[in-house]
């Protein structure tokens, strides 16, 4: 049982990693700020949801596992909200890359 | 080398690059923000001291913590009247740097023009 | 490799990641940019906090991680402010 | 423990790398970006350091707030003529090398830190028992060096005394100039609909957690700075006049509280700040609890600055 959840952890947080890697790659490459935020908002919603539900077997008391949760439902909104402003203070700047 | 001393050597940087800031910088604005550096570095410094004390089941020694606690509260609250004086300083004279003395003067020149 | 070790290095990796991440974004050349680096470090930072609390099995890391994802996001809004006004200044300043 | 350590690497870097931009940047903006991203990682690295309630600080008050007042000051100064005089490069090396001998001679100190390091903790940690807390910086700062964690307090009120003194003589009392939104989109209403109750919920966590394990008063009430802030900057809720009587009041209620427990103690245990015994924690934790509003309240309104619109009637 053991095993069979850490394989899950493994399984998860690697997937989760590879996210980070490809919105740094994306980061690295796209040219002007909106194709950035996009490849940014992968990271925010794939990467670390992934990771938080591959750590969610390794917490040892229910509490816990509601906080990352809970973390990770915030960061999500907030980020979700925040690119939004973020892409309208784009466009109200104009052409700026 | 341990992390604490890479730390401590991280931090002693700090307080260099900081205070370079604070003299090389002219605007106000950047030496407040080049001062905040230099105290982050000096925090850190306790952090490590902090950490070197780690004893008796502590992770770190509570007492370095608590002062450092105390110290950015404090250096915030510096920075706020300083934001404040500069803002006003700006409002008053328009200027953006502390002005030298003979920089004083060239402005009363620019008064009586 | 044990399962903390395993989540160490994944820290790592994310870390590294964030980093690479943020000397593009520091660079700009517009503010809006740079924004893009303080979303980066809630989401990564966050990440990479979560990964510590679990491998050295420290909870209360957890907090800062919610502390961080919480004050990254008012820091973007209190900047996108001062973006937001400097852009509008001559279309619809009521001042 | 080496993957730790790469980890630190990894972060030392960065941080140095960001603290250098945050230093060079060529726009006041740039520069404060950078340093917000600096205020949140540092956070990371006093995890790293074991010291998770200075990590919690560092996040809410060097990242958070800091660079919410340094950003105000950016707007204000912005389209402001000044003339900026650029140094000369002698003086500039001149003071590079000043300061790199700075930098070098607390490096040397490091290297010849005492191999037992001094330390604190075994006192801490024995007398942490009759401290009633079981978070042994909560002990340090509220019963052993209680006297500092007021006076730090009177500080942020004396700096709020400071700033409000900028103020013209008319505005006096009035409404300090916060900057806002001018016309706040729905999607930013939403989130300071939404996020505020979540604040507010972490702020009372954080204080409440503060008493066994990291967490704080300091902690919580910049929490709570922070979503009054942004309520107020998507109009949602008006900047109050600093003559209100309920600000004034929530302003010293925390010190004035934590000056009436240290007074009673001239009574009830043998000295100034001393806690009797029996109540020692539940005395301490509504000290805190006023102290997390008190706090919350000040530091939002030093980041508000001095009164600038004259006060209504």
């Amino acid at each position: 049982m053991r095993l069979v959840l850490d394989i899950i952890t493994v399984v998860l947080v690697s997937a989760g990693g590879f996210f980070f890697l490809a919105g740094t790659i994306g980061l690295l490459r796209f040219p002007d700020t909106l194709t950035r935020l996009h490849a940014l908002t992968k990271v925010d919603n794939l990467g670390l949801g992934l990771i938080v539900f591959g750590l969610l077997p390794q917490v040892e008391s229910r509490l816990d596992a509601l906080k990352l949760t809970t973390i990770w439902l915030l960061v999500q909104m907030s980020g979700a909200i925040v690119s939004q402003l973020i892409a309208q203070a784009t466009r109200r700047s104009g052409r700026q890359t | 080398m341990s992390s604490a001393a890479l730390y401590g050597y991280c931090g002693a940087i700090l307080v260099g690059l900081g205070l370079y800031g604070v003299i090389a910088r002219p605007e106000i604005l950047r030496k407040i923000l080049a001062f905040n550096v230099l105290g982050t570095g000096v925090f850190l410094l306790f952090g490590v001291f902090a950490r070197r004390g780690a004893e008796a089941g502590l992770r770190a020694d509570p007492v370095p913590q608590a002062l450092v606690i105390t110290g950015i509260v404090v250096a915030f609250s510096a920075t706020a009247l300083a934001v404040a004086l500069l803002i006003r300083l700006n409002k008053d004279t328009g200027e953006l740097v502390i002005a030298s003395d003979d920089s004083a003067e060239s402005g009363k020149q620019r008064v009586r023009q | 490799m044990t399962i903390a070790n395993f989540l160490l290095a994944a820290a790592a990796f994310v870390l590294l990641m964030v980093a690479i991440g943020l000397a593009r974004i520091l660079y700009g050349p517009a503010d809006v940019d740079r924004i893009l680096s303080v979303q980066l470090l809630g989401s990564g930072g966050v990440a990479v906090l979560l990964l510590l609390s679990v491998a050295v099995k420290l909870p209360p890391i957890m907090d800062v991680a919610l502390m961080l994802g919480l004050l990254a996001t008012f820091v973007s809004v209190a900047f996108l402010r001062d973006m937001a006004s400097s852009t509008s200044e001559s279309a619809t300043e009521d001042r | 423990m080496t993957l730790a350590f790469a980890c630190e690497i990894v972060l030392a870097g960065l941080l140095l790398a960001i603290a250098t931009w945050t230093i060079t940047a060529r726009t006041a903006f740039a520069a404060i970006a950078v340093f917000m991203v600096y205020g949140l990682l540092l956070s990371i690295v006093w995890v790293t350091l074991s010291s998770v309630d200075v990590a919690l600080t560092e996040a809410a008050i060097g990242g958070g707030v800091t660079s919410m007042v340094l950003l105000g000051a950016a707007s204000a100064l912005r389209g402001s003529k000044g003339a900026v005089a650029s140094l000369s490069l002698p003086f500039k090396i001149t003071a590079g090398m000043l300061c790199a001998l700075v930098a070098a001679a607390l490096a040397t100190v490091v290297f010849f830190l005492p191999d037992v390091a001094p330390t604190l903790a075994p006192v801490a940690k024995e007398n942490l028992a009759a401290s009633a807390l079981g978070n042994p910086v909560a002990a340090v700062l509220f019963v052993f060096r209680a006297l500092d964690t007021l006076l730090e307090k009177v500080v942020l009120l004396l700096a709020l005394v400071g700033v409000w003194s900028l103020s013209s003589d008319r505005a006096w009392g009035g409404v300090p100039e916060l900057r806002l939104y001018k016309s706040p989109s729905p999607i930013l209403v939403f989130l300071a609909q939404i996020l505020p109750p979540i604040g507010i919920i972490v702020g009372i966590y954080m204080f409440w957690a503060g008493a066994s394990q990291p967490g704080g008063a300091f902690q919580g009430g910049t929490v709570l700075a922070a979503m009054w802030l942004l309520t107020m900057m998507a109009r949602l809720q008006d900047v109050p006049s600093t003559n209100a009587p309920w600000l004034r009041l929530l302003l010293v209620v925390g010190p004035m509280a934590f000056l009436a427990a240290g007074l009673a103690g001239f009574y009830f245990a043998d000295s100034f700040l001393a806690y009797p015994a029996s109540i020692a924690k539940p005395l301490i934790i509504v000290v805190e609890a006023t102290l997390t509003v008190s706090i919350g309240v000040t530091l939002a309104l030093l980041v508000a600055g001095p009164p600038e619109k004259v006060p209504q009637q």
